[in-house]
């Protein structure tokens, strides 16, 4: 075996997107379908080399709605399959998304945020399509979403997409965005042997007796794979247990989606994660995500300083929202300052989980992202 | 196309030579005489009386003459053109002058030898006889015959015995050969028949190798389903169309017959005159070549393009089965073409009083061959169909079908009588108890081994009775059938019963056989059957160039004589494409373009389509190859702007006028086509009929070249009568053309009619190069009209027809 | 009338379904019947097979077949169909679904689908409508056909799938009408046995739906309307495959040899492991 | 060949035709009649009976004249209608 042919390991300097794919080789996605789009091209055109040097398959598709499809069918033919666009792309995908959703398939789904609405603003940051991530598709479904904040995060965090997909059947979004992208930073990346990879459940019933959408106690069903002889169908209709459609009774549509949410919302504890910088006696925390939250750490650090007790909460996982962590530091600090890419999309989950706590929203939209000096500002203003 | 020669200016020198013969001319006309008076006449420059102009001396002094005083046109006066004119040509052009500048008097046999006790008269005829030639002679204009080149490719019609030997000869000596069958397989009758007389060979045996040589030969190719659509072009060239019926079945079949095995459908098996059962999807026999099975589309249950049962695609496995097919024309360029369509055979069951189709035992011996034919549906037992039991007695009727009046086929088929007599030795071989009766006619074993073979038949018992049965009664319970008729040598009745009669049905023309009469532009005889250039001398070939005959479609014939045929036929056209050119007489037509109205007429009576008429080009345009040098577009022609080389309107009025220059009301000027009529007057004088010295021959090559002009411009000049004489309709050596000249005398007898002329001074006659007594008849009853007539007649017709008699 | 006896093809339909949706005369039955027919003579693996159809009434057809099955959504079933071929090769990844799901949503997908010839069988019932949203104008309509968004008569032109998906690039394309079961069914086996990708579009009647408003209310109005019209003009021009009322071309009209899409890329990945070892 | 045929076929009664047993699934048909409308040798029609989706599913008028193309069962949208052939000891 060659250098070229393995998987990465030792350190490395690349940018967000490179780390990105490479995170999903070594997470185990051998399937990448994909549309050209700025700022997530790099992905594509990374696994476009690297893919078949690890035996993977790379295609690039007609278009957005195409990829996603790709994947979903890649997944259901047992392989780990992986999209990456930006916001544009990203709309085009929610019908197939919702799709995926339905048909508990594991995936992930890269979306490299950019200014919008529409075309916006190609070539600079943003994080306008967060709440898109939430509830990008119709009807009621729940997915996970991850928000790097760093090029290491943007490589650690698309193997735990995957690790995620797979654990739960669901589509996995990892909402990064064009800094991270772009930005070029030292990423440690471990031995194959030190990556925690986790894999979908195979079924332990016979194919005569599997029932596709059979959950087992976690809400999650086992999932048999094309070929493997269980001859099972799935569809985006409302479908019972062994997938079949059941488009006339309302117990079946209340079970499925029921359950579609709960499987997430019922195992927030082990998928939610967050960092929490000098919140211990903090008085004033910032809630802050991607990009954004590095500005908003070297702020907290100006503002201990300068003698005012900030402190940091990162959220790493945007989706099912990190109620708990919110709430917690919601009881201990007077005030809470929320910096994002936005007109106001997450500030308003972190509202509610505050409740009585008071929560400012600090505003960008543009070029670049908060500068340190604006979050300190905000700090001082509310401590 | 063929531009008016302009004459040439140098003066013209005729010399005439008036034969002796011996003492056969000599005998009854004063030659001398008719020499010295030849002399007289205008642009003769040298007339000679000698005893054998034919001879060597006679040929070598005409050489000389030529030399020595320049003669450029050549005269004589001997015996008919028919026998000589050949000889004198080659003479000329060894001296050289263009044989065209060559011309005959018939003083022979159209005068001395018609004319034995009348001298003075017969030599008065023949002087006028050779005036008319002089006058002919120094209108004649010299011409080169074309050369037509020939592709070396052959088209047979027809897949039987005949067409198979026609096409290995063929193909044999090296040329592409193109065999057409309408059937699914080759083989035609002989395939169907058990054994062949006098010799009793295995027929399909001694068939079969010859039919797969055939299949595989390199220079054959095999069109079978197929028919001639379209036929055009001439000797040597000819276009044709080919409709190629779809076999539904690829090449890739190996002929397994699992398909036919599930074929849900069933149909009578024609091949076995529906003996025997096949599928829809089938080979009509064993050893059919192609072997390819094909797909009866009538019968089977796939219609519309859909497929209802696929059980044969299913069980196809070399997958070669394709409802797709479509049917293809198929174009070919050949330059000869041999017509074996061979002959359908009488349908018994318009006889009422043999209850064939009513009695079962009653079948045909074509049905006769196929049950005791092993391969056929009995596997050779002869049973009869009433009870599937072999019938102890069996009886022959001969004669069904042939040389009946009542049936209108008055021929003898020719084969049924040895037929009839093996299948009695065959019966005989094989149950020897059987007692057999043959009711015949004659008895005809006239052929080569058939009389021992008739002799053997008589000596096994079989029992020949003279005198056809009136009828046949059937038991109803026993299904036997009792014959009753007269024997006519014992002069008594008979009344005989059997177990089972074998109807001995004749041969006769194939139903489409107008088809191939129109697209090959052939003539028929009465009977129906195609009919030969000559019955002697050219039996094989058709009237139109480049076309022959083999087997049946000529006449009924037996194996071997359609074998023979297929030979013959197959070396006349070999003949033609070793030469790999032809050439045309050059009797073809010439155009006068300025006078040509594009009216399209002539390109309408032309039999053999070698006229056309280009529009763009404003002028018709003439395939002088395709031409059959019948002159009836130069007659036919209102505008005068066509007429026929070598027997041009100037030549013939020449002639007309030379007649008609004295003593014109004594005369009958007639107009003889060169195949019937001017050779049955030839046969006249060769079985020495006498008839009156009135009447004057102008020999046209058919009486279709006989303008209605030439007609009129006799009478102008005062002739007493005319007659116009040609071949029988339907026996027309140009195809139909003599149909033209019927109606240009019926145009002619109303004109008169309508000026009060006696129309029977017209008189028309149809007569055959064998009926001499025919024309000396008709001579005869016209010599009353002669005598009869009145000045005041003659001269109102000169009247009547005053237009005509002014140029040409 | 004995009735013991399974219907022979039952093994290939999953029992839980049947009986399916369609309406009677509805052509989709009989594009099973001749899909499954092929199985059948095939003796085809039902384990390595994946039946992927998209929305409309012969979308069903995935939930009916009793072997790996999905149901898309509207036209996306080329997509996922090339996801999963991709993803395992060793599957035979059929596609059967509608003129509207195929080629009015889905155009798009099943042009690049062909012209990247990926390994997957593509069969289109065209019953010239969306049959199963109540009958609305589609890209197969033909002109002046009427239907529920076209009252006045269809001024739309129809696409020529053969020639579409000849033009696209297919390996194999070809037209019968559900009249045509024999020759439907041969050529289905034909194309399941073939690399590349491949296409029959199959006219079938939608009497409740599209004859009603057009002067064919049962299916046997339509099937004669099939019998009296359709010619087999195979590997004719398919620009020339015309549907029209007095003329319906059927046929076989591409079929070609072409290196698959995942042929080709797993022959490049073989390559360039074999340079990348050499490095 | 153009020879008038007047005589029955010795063979005919050879032929054997295979014995068909129709099966109808009656409940399952929708009745559409293509069964019945192209049958080659229409063997079917249309019975009186109302079956349970309320349609009036073929009937079997002469199952002797069957073929066993199965054309029916080819053509039928609701596998409810198959043809076996009677295993000979029946047949014949």
């Amino acid at each position: 075996m060659t250098k070229k042919r393995a998987l990465l390991s030792g350190v490395h300097f690349m940018n967000g997107d490179i780390a990105c794919a490479e995170g999903a080789l070594a997470a185990g996605c051998r399937f990448f379908a994909g549309y050209p789009i700025t700022p997530a091209t790099e992905i594509a055109e990374h696994l476009s080399r690297r893919m078949p040097e690890l035996g993977g398959i790379y295609i690039q598709m007609e278009d957005e709605i195409a990829s996603i499809a790709a994947v979903i069918g890649a997944s259901y033919a047992g392989l780990k399959a992986m999209t990456a666009t930006s916001g544009p792309g990203f709309s085009l995908m929610q019908e197939n998304i919702g799709l995926a959703a339905m048909t508990e398939t594991p995936c992930v789904i890269v979306d490299i945020m950019r200014g919008g609405p529409s075309t916006g603003q190609p070539t600079l940051p943003g994080q306008q399509d967060v709440m898109q991530a939430k509830w990008g598709s119709h009807g009621d479904y729940a997915t996970i979403a991850l928000s790097p904040s760093s090029v290491q995060e943007m490589f650690n965090l698309t193997i735990e997409a995957f690790n995620l997909a797979e654990a739960y059947r669901v589509p996995t979004l990892l909402m990064g965005d064009e800094i991270v992208a772009h930005m070029w930073e030292k990423v440690v990346v471990p031995h194959a042997s030190e990556i925690k990879i986790v894999n979908r459940k195979k079924p332990s019933a016979s194919p005569g007796k599997y029932g596709p959408f059979v959950p087992d106690d976690d809400l999650v069903p086992p999932m048999a794979c094309f070929g493997e002889g269980y001859r099972f169908h799935a569809t985006g209709l409302t479908h019972d247990e062994m997938g079949y459609p059941r488009t006339q009774s309302s117990e079946v549509q209340a079970k499925l989606v029921k359950r579609l949410c709960e499987k997430i919302s019922r195992n927030e504890d082990k998928i939610v994660k967050v960092e929490e910088v000098m919140l211990e006696d903090a008085d004033v925390a910032v809630v802050a995500y991607g990009i954004v939250a590095r500005a908003a750490l070297s702020a907290v650090r100006k503002a201990r300083e300068a003698g005012i007790k900030a402190g940091l909460l990162r959220l790493i996982t945007l989706w099912p929202f990190p109620e708990k962590p919110v709430a917690k530091i919601a009881n201990q600090t007077k005030a809470i300052v929320v910096p994002e890419m936005n007109c106001g999309q997450i500030v308003r989950e972190v509202q509610r989980a505050a409740k009585t706590t008071p929560v400012s929203f600090l505003s960008k939209l543009g070029e670049e992202p908060h500068t340190p000096k604006e979050i300190f500002e905000s700090i001082r203003r509310n401590a | 196309m063929t531009e008016k020669v302009e004459p040439e200016s140098e003066e013209i020198r005729i010399g005439v030579y008036v034969c002796h013969c011996g003492l056969n001319i000599a005998g009854s006309v004063h030659c001398e005489d008719v020499a010295k008076f030849a002399a007289t006449l205008p642009h003769v420059v040298l007339a000679k009386d000698n005893r054998y102009t034919c001879s060597d001396q006679g040929q070598e002094q005409i050489k000389n003459d030529i030399k020595e005083h320049r003669l450029n046109r050549l005269v004589v006066a001997s015996c008919s053109p028919r026998l000589h004119e050949t000889t004198f040509r080659k003479t000329c052009e060894e001296a050289g002058v263009n044989k065209y500048l060559f011309e005959m008097a018939n003083i022979r046999e159209q005068c001395s030898w018609v004319h034995l006790h009348d001298i003075e008269a017969a030599t008065e005829k023949a002087k006028d006889l050779v005036k008319m030639a002089v006058a002919k002679a120094a209108l004649l204009q010299p011409a080169e015959e074309i050369e037509v080149p020939i592709i070396r490719k052959a088209l047979i019609i027809g897949g039987g015995i005949a067409g198979i030997q026609a096409a290995l000869d063929l193909a044999d000596t090296g040329y592409k050969v193109y065999l057409v069958e309408k059937e699914p397989s080759i083989g035609g009758m002989m395939a169907r028949i058990d054994k062949t007389f006098p010799t009793m060979d295995c027929s399909i045996c001694i068939l079969a190798p010859k039919m797969s040589d055939a299949g595989h030969h390199p220079n054959i190719e095999l069109l079978t389903q197929s028919e001639v659509v379209e036929v055009k072009g001439y000797i040597g060239n000819f276009h044709i169309k080919i409709l190629k019926k779809p076999r539904y079945v690829t090449k890739d079949c190996s002929a397994c017959s699992e398909c036919a095995k599930v074929c849900p459908t069933i149909a009578p098996n024609e091949f076995d005159v529906g003996l025997a059962i096949r599928h829809a999807i089938y080979t009509p026999f064993a050893q059919a070549v192609p072997s390819t099975f094909t797909i009866d589309m009538a019968l089977c249950l796939n219609k519309d393009g859909v497929i209802v049962c696929d059980k044969c695609i299913k069980a196809c496995e070399r997958q070669a089965i394709d409802f797709e097919m479509k049917p293809e024309t198929v174009e070919l360029e050949v330059g000869t073409i041999i017509v074996a369509t061979g002959a359908d055979v009488f349908d018994p069951s318009v006889l009422p009083q043999y209850g064939y189709g009513k009695y079962p035992n009653v079948i045909t011996s074509l049905e006769f061959e196929r049950l005791i034919n092993a391969g056929g549906p009995s596997s050779g037992h002869l049973i009869r169909p009433s009870d599937m039991k072999i019938p102890k007695r069996v009886a022959f009727i001969q004669c069904v079908g042939s040389r009946s009046e009542r049936n209108k086929r008055l021929y003898c088929s020719n084969v049924c009588c040895m037929n009839t007599i093996k299948d009695s030795l065959l019966i005989k071989e094989h149950w020897p108890e059987t007692e057999l009766y043959v009711f015949y006619v004659d008895i005809r074993a006239y052929g080569k081994g058939f009389e021992d073979l008739y002799k053997r038949a008589r000596k096994e018992g079989v029992m020949f009775i003279r005198g056809l049965p009136a009828y046949i009664i059937e038991d109803r319970k026993t299904r036997n059938l009792l014959l009753v008729g007269e024997n006519t040598l014992q002069k008594e009745l008979y009344k005989i019963n059997v177990d089972m009669t074998v109807l001995s049905i004749g041969l006769e023309p194939r139903k489409d056989s107008e088809i191939i009469q129109r697209l090959l532009t052939l003539s028929r005889t009465q009977d129906g059957f195609f009919m030969e250039a000559h019955p002697k001398l050219r039996p094989v070939d058709a009237a139109t160039g480049g076309i022959f005959f083999a087997g049946c479609a000529e006449a009924p014939k037996d194996i071997k004589d359609s074998v023979t045929q297929a030979s013959a036929a197959a070396a006349r056209a070999g003949i033609l494409m070793a030469k790999g050119k032809v050439t045309v007489e050059a009797i073809t037509p010439l155009s006068y373009a300025e006078k040509c109205k594009l009216c399209g007429l002539c390109t309408k009576v032309c039999p053999y389509n070698a006229i056309t008429l280009n529009r763009e080009l404003k002028r018709i345009e003439i395939i002088e190859a395709a031409c059959g040098g019948c002159g009836t577009c130069a007659a036919e022609c209102p505008f005068g702007a066509l007429t026929q080389n070598h027997f041009t309107d100037e030549q013939i009025m020449a002639q007309i006028d030379a007649v008609t220059e004295y003593n014109a009301e004594k005369k009958i000027v007639a107009f003889c086509c060169n195949w019937c009529a001017y050779a049955g007057a030839d046969f006249a004088g060769v079985s020495r009929m006498q008839y009156p010295p009135s009447v004057r021959i102008i020999r046209t090559m058919c009486s279709g070249r006989v303008a209605t002009k030439f007609v009129e411009r006799a009478f102008a000049k005062g002739a007493a009568a005319v007659l116009v004489a040609g071949c029988h309709p339907g026996d027309c050596h140009y195809i139909n053309a003599n149909y033209h000249t019927q109606k240009r005398v019926e145009r002619l007898w109303k004109k008169m009619e309508q000026n009060g002329l006696a129309k029977e001074r017209l008189q028309l006659l149809w007569a055959s190069a064998a009926e001499g007594e025919r024309f000396a008849s008709k001579i005869l009853e016209m010599q009353e009209i002669v005598e009869n007539i009145r000045q005041e007649e003659i001269e109102k017709a000169k009247k009547i027809f005053q237009k005509a008699s002014e140029g040409n | 009338m004995v009735q013991e006896l399974p219907h022979p093809f039952s093994k290939y339909l999953r029992s839980a379904m049947m009986p399916h949706i369609w309406c009677s005369g509805c052509g989709n039955g009989i594009v099973l019947n001749c899909f499954v027919h092929a199985l059948d003579e095939l003796q085809l693996d039902l384990d390595k097979l994946v039946v992927v159809s998209g929305i409309g009434c012969i979308g069903r057809t995935a939930g009916y077949t009793n072997a790996d099955s999905f149901h898309t959504t509207h036209g996306r079933a080329i997509p996922f169909a090339t996801g999963v071929k991709l993803a395992n090769p060793e599957l035979e990844v059929v596609v059967i679904s509608g003129d509207g799901d195929l080629f009015a949503i889905g155009g798009n997908h099943f042009i690049h689908a062909a012209r990247r010839n990926i390994g997957i069988k593509v069969i289109c019932a065209n019953n010239f409508n969306y049959g199963m949203t109540g009958g609305q104008q589609g890209p197969t309509t033909p002109l002046e056909s009427i239907t529920n968004t076209t009252p006045y008569g269809n001024i739309e032109h129809p696409f020529n799938l053969v020639h579409l998906a000849a033009a696209s690039g297919a390996t194999y394309v070809a037209r019968w009408t559900t009249l045509h079961v024999r020759r439907l069914t041969q050529s289905i086996k034909r194309m399941l046995q073939k690399e590349g990708f491949c296409f029959i579009e199959v006219v079938s009647p939608c009497p409740e739906i599209f004859g009603r408003q057009n002067k064919m209310r049962t299916g046997l109005e339509m099937m004669e309307w099939f019998r009296r019209s359709s010619v087999v003009e195979n590997f004719s021009d398919p620009s020339k495959a015309e549907i029209t009322s007095e003329k319906i071309v059927v046929g076989e009209f591409v079929n070609v040899t072409k290196v698959s899409y995942e042929k080709f890329f797993h022959e490049k990945l073989a390559q360039i492991n074999e340079k990348a070892v050499e490095w | 060949m153009p020879e008038r045929i007047m005589h029955e076929p010795l063979d005919g009664k050879k032929v054997k035709k295979p014995k068909a047993e129709i099966h109808i699934i009656s409940d399952q048909c929708k009745g559409c009649g293509f069964c019945i409308e192209y049958c080659p040798k229409k063997v079917l029609e249309e019975s009186q009976e109302i079956n349970a989706r309320g349609v009036h599913p073929p009937k079997i008028v002469d199952e002797s004249k069957c073929i066993i193309c199965s054309f029916c069962t080819a053509v039928c949208p609701d596998f409810a209608i198959f043809v076996v052939e009677k295993p000979c000891k029946e047949a014949c």
